[in-house]
């Protein structure tokens, strides 16, 4: 067990088997989204309320997922690196940040744009949407803070302490955001009450769900790979990957 | 020269760093006054730029006067550790033979007392001119003392992290400010439900929950970023 | 297929902005990051030969 | 009982360049070690590694034959660092300064025994004068005050000799030397020539 | 060695000291976005303390934005001169041959350029989150670009009389908001009057006689401000 | 053309306590002054209230014979003063901390100029690394490298050894004695032990 974290501690062993692994998440993100976005947007059937309004949820509910999700596996990274000292987790954390941003924003923009049809307005302050706002900010904090260190391992440790700190309030707000709009229940939309979908409906959302996952595999791979090499630039087996011609085929060089 | 054991005496540094703080903001009376100032002066300048209709306002104040208290015990937060850390002494109370725990613990008891106690006593005073209706001044000043004690210190930890970087200020807000989101919640939704006559104890409840949950787990969080700031 | 014609797909049962909009600024930050993340390795790479190329010479110099 | 901090294969890197590699180092009772080096040869990063304020380096630190992790707390108990600034708060007096100090090793002391220090560093006379009033040399008198009034048997000093003048200067060295006379160790940086002393060791980085 | 003459050199210097705040600001990306992010965190903590109805919220919309916006523009101030003043090169500034009140203008178009405009340029869609009426976007931009910059400068004033004191922040923003409020009145007096479809340009033509006023007058109180500061 | 600064009568007081009284002072071309005491005797002080940064003081300061109020400009377009904080800006390169200050003078010089004077204090390749990441004696360096980029006739020196290594200190006192040769002035306080000079001169306070 305990090899087994130091081996994936390595970032020598990890750019290895990173290598790897990346084409498979890559092509499978392809597939995934390719399928899904015209499934869901040419051949699944207009919803009998929204019409087509509603197939903005193809991409609404993925990157409102995923936006949520990447602040968790920050949080569990953050903490791994302050644990173990696992210098991966943090690049791993590092690059997830913007991404988790990028996808917040998605959903808020996806779901505002949609509001214009289904509610007539683009904002409205609904539990759900506040707390995704809030989570933005969250994201912002984080990535502020890393960029506004200059020293690498203080820059670490400080965006892994706000990002636990973080993890464990976004329940919190979540909760109290949620309380306090039943207590005002000043719009008469919601979110959540909506019919069951049917599964020509559905399934092309559970695919591009699939697919933003593994779209954020491979991209926090590829990146984290690209940190690696910045930070361990003058170590001598990047040196000599670098050097040497196959920088291509760098699974090889890496063991 | 005899080498020391660790002998203790948490205490008397825990009452020394209290008394040193509380002497510190003191000497300079008008800072400690700075909060409750701008407490004040915020409020007042919303009437000038909404309305000066009562009716309007009296619906308005319980958030007007919640946030306005929140910014004000937010703004003095920045200089937590700041002053500590640019003489040196931030440095001394690291190496000092005490947990630095319970050290930071005492800096932001200090902060309390001198901020968001005042500013929840001050709050009814502001509350008659913005109207607010009678029979919720108490809720108000409850609210706000339990409220502004996990306020301060959920942002030490923000000003823990941010002590060592030159802009801070700003920063500070981004970080901490999506954090009160909950206690604001709660302490602005108590002053409604005195206001419509419900119950408070509720919103009272998770408010001391809240501080309860902060009170545990801050003070680790704050003495870990202090040792990330110190190191560079 | 939900659709009959081309031109209808394009213009979505008269919801056309919000569908196109929302989709169009998903898959722009999706390509943008991807692209982002390949011209971050490829100048990094680049940075590193170029880094190796001077050390190369300064230890060739230094002989 | 004599004291013992070692440092195994140190290594410090900063912005893609090290600042030393390898170093091993032996503190003992008895001794005054001058770490030596030109501008920017990480000397305060040393320091600030050997008193457990910089964690970004390789290598191993002991305390009396123990791991630094593990005996962290005995080390600090008797430790006393003086950095690059003085940590003196500029809103207090001398007096409350030192009152500080005291209470956070943990003895709550008394005036006499303040007093006293201060006198010793010159600065009778001054006690009550809110420090951010006191020039720059005799605000970092108020710092070395606690080199008597708080005893701890590791004094680890980065340039203590700033902003001091001549007189200053040559107490303090006799200050160090009677430290280690009588089993203290000190570990300092200086650009200042410190007079030869048969307890006097060099270190060289850079 | 001869002696210089004083052989003007004003524009150089002026478009150095533009280039080197600018340098520093932009360096540290995140810094010119965190004004922008506070006024969104504090326009999102309004509807959460105060009621989400947006009817409610479309009447009190430009009174909030404003304040806002006002806040963001302050807490930001504080930064200004402060770290010229700790690393000592506020005291190299006032020791060029070079005329004080021109070097801190630069200083202050900085400011005014990388706060006020963002801020100004992002109101519209915190406007649209608070549902502020259609039609007064453009008011609402507008106002706040003419009415940040008179802020900037009055600010400016403040931070130079506080910089050299420790626990300025606080203390700044009392000195500094009851002079704010001529614009604000004006600023959201703007914005409401595009609301009501009444007249706005007299409201923007006293924003731009305050902005006139405030030129003319604030740069020589700013350098006499630092000079002061300078002294203690 | 030769320069002078003159003073006369100089008085200051703080804290109720007179630091220095009745104090005449006349400093020409070719010297070096060296302004010395203990610590707290208002040495610092002095020099502030010489470059016109200190305005509480009783006495008259004039200028090549002018009152200083009149001949201000002139006096600052002449002076190069560097106190206790170095004034670099830790989040600026050496070589933009340098080409602002080339900038407040009003030439626009070039990037050349300032390498090599980066060159001549030791700072060769640290040119671009941000000031912050410079140790201490490495921050003062850049402040001196002023010394040789923008020239100027009096220079006013407030503790310019401070942080500096055994090497640097050489280098300065070898500026500051050519300098002075080459019909410069330099008012300057250190705890250090200048090297006799025929040019140098000494003040006491307190
Ligand atoms: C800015 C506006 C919006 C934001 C920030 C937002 C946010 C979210 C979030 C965070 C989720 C994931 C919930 C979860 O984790 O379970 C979600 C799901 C969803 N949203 Fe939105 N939304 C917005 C607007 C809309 C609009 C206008 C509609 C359509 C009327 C909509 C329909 C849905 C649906 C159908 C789901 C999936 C249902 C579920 O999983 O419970 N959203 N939205
Ligand atoms: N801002 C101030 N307010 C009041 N008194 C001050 C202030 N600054 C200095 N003093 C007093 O003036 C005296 C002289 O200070 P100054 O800094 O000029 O001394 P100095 O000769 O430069 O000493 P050092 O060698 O320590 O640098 C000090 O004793 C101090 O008490
Ligand atoms: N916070 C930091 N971040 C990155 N690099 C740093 C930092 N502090 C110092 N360095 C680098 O480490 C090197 C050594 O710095 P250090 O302060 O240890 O030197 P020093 O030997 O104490 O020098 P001095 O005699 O000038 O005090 C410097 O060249 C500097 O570039
Ligand atoms: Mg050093
Ligand atoms: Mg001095």
């Amino acid at each position: 067990m305990w090899a087994f974290i130091h081996k994936l501690g390595s970032p020598k062993w990890f750019y290895g088997i990173s290598a790897k692994l990346q084409p498979w998440f890559w092509a499978a993100a392809a597939l995934l989204i390719v399928t899904g976005s015209l499934w869901g947007l040419a051949f699944a059937p207009a919803d009998y309320q929204q019409g087509n309004s509603f197939r903005i949820i193809y991409v609404h509910v993925p990157a409102a997922f995923l936006a949520q999700s990447i602040f968790i596996a920050m949080a569990v990274s953050g903490l791994v690196f302050m644990v173990w000292k696992i210098k991966v987790a943090d690049m791993a954390a590092a690059v997830m940040a913007p991404l988790g941003a990028a996808m917040t924003f998605v959903a808020l923009f996806s779901g505002a744009v949609w509001g214009v049809p289904t509610w007539g307005t683009w904002w409205m302050w609904d539990a759900r949407l506040t707390s995704m706002l809030i989570l933005l900010f969250l994201y912002l904090g984080v990535i502020a803070l890393r960029g506004a260190f200059t020293s690498r391992d203080s820059a670490s440790r400080a965006a892994s302490v706000l990002a636990m700190v973080g993890v464990i309030n976004i329940p919190i707000i979540k909760y109290s955001v949620d309380w306090w709009y039943t207590l005002h229940q000043p719009a008469s939309f919601t979110l959540t009450s909506r019919p069951a979908m049917p599964t020509e409906m559905w399934l092309p959302l559970v695919i591009m769900v699939l697919g933003f996952y593994c779209f954020f595999i491979a991209l926090t791979l590829m990146r984290t790979r690209s940190e690696i090499l910045r930070r361990e630039a003058n170590k001598r087996w990047v040196q000599e990957l670098v050097t040497g011609q196959v920088v291509k085929v760098p699974a090889e060089e890496a063991r | 020269m005899p080498l020391r054991e660790h002998n203790g005496g948490l205490m008397t540094a825990v009452k020394a760093t209290l008394v040193r703080d509380l002497t510190l903001l003191l000497r300079r009376r008008g800072e400690v006054l700075n909060p409750l100032v701008f407490f004040a002066l915020v409020i007042t300048l919303f009437p000038i730029a909404i309305s000066p209709d009562p009716e309007l306002l009296a619906v308005i104040a319980p958030g007007l006067l919640w946030v306005a208290a929140l910014l004000a015990a937010l703004l003095s937060l920045d200089s937590l550790f700041r002053s500590d850390y640019d003489d040196g002494s931030l440095e001394q109370l690291l190496l000092a033979p005490q947990p630095l725990v319970a050290l930071s613990l005492a800096k932001v008891a200090v902060h309390w007392l001198l901020t968001g106690l005042p500013l929840a006593l001050m709050a009814p005073i502001l509350g008659i001119m913005l109207a607010l209706p009678a029979g919720s001044y108490a809720v108000l000043a409850l609210s706000l003392a339990l409220g502004t004690a996990s306020l301060s210190l959920i942002g030490a930890i923000g000003a823990a992290l941010t002590v060592g970087l030159a802009r801070g200020g700003v920063l500070l807000s981004l970080l901490v400010l999506p954090l009160y989101i909950p206690v604001l919640i709660f302490g602005a939704g108590a002053v409604q439900a005195a206001i419509f006559g419900e119950g408070v104890s509720a919103h009272l409840a998770i408010l001391g929950a809240l501080l309860a949950a902060s009170l545990m787990l801050a003070p680790w969080a704050i003495a870990a970023s202090l040792r990330i700031s110190i190191n560079g | 297929m939900a659709f009959d014609s081309f031109s209808e797909f394009l213009a979505m049962g008269g919801h056309a902005p919000y569908v196109w909009s929302a989709w169009g600024v998903t898959a722009l930050l999706l390509l943008a990051t991807v692209w982002h993340a390949r011209a971050e390795q490829r100048q990094l790479i680049k940075g590193l030969k170029r880094r190796a190329r001077r050390a190369n010479s300064a230890r060739g110099n230094a002989q | 009982m004599s004291l013992c901090l070692q440092a195994r294969q140190l290594a410090c890197e900063r912005d893609d360049r090290w600042l030393f590699q390898g170093l091993d180092l032996e503190v003992r009772s008895g001794e005054i070690v001058r770490i030596e080096g030109p501008n920017g040869s990480g000397k305060t990063s040393l320091l600030k590694i050997l008193s457990g304020q910089l964690s970004d380096y390789q290598g191993e630190l002991f305390w009396n034959g123990a791991a630094m992790n593990e005996a962290r707390e005995h080390f600090l108990a008797n430790l006393l660092y003086l950095g690059h600034a003085p940590g003196i708060k500029s809103g207090l007096s001398p007096l409350e300064n030192l009152a500080w100090y005291q209470a956070l090793s943990g003895e709550s002391g008394n005036e006499e025994q303040r007093l006293e220090a201060l006198e010793r560093v010159g600065l009778a006379g001054f006690e009550d004068v809110p420090a951010g009033q006191l020039s720059a040399g005799q605000q970092r008198r108020v710092a070395l005050a606690r080199l008597t009034l708080t005893p701890r048997a590791l004094w680890v000093l980065d340039e203590p000799f700033t902003a001091i003048d001549r007189h200053g200067v040559a107490d303090l060295e006799r200050q160090l030397v009677a430290h280690a006379q009588a089993g203290g160790c000190v570990l300092v940086t200086t650009h200042h020539e410190l007079t030869a002393s048969p307890l006097l060791r060099r270190i060289s980085l850079g």
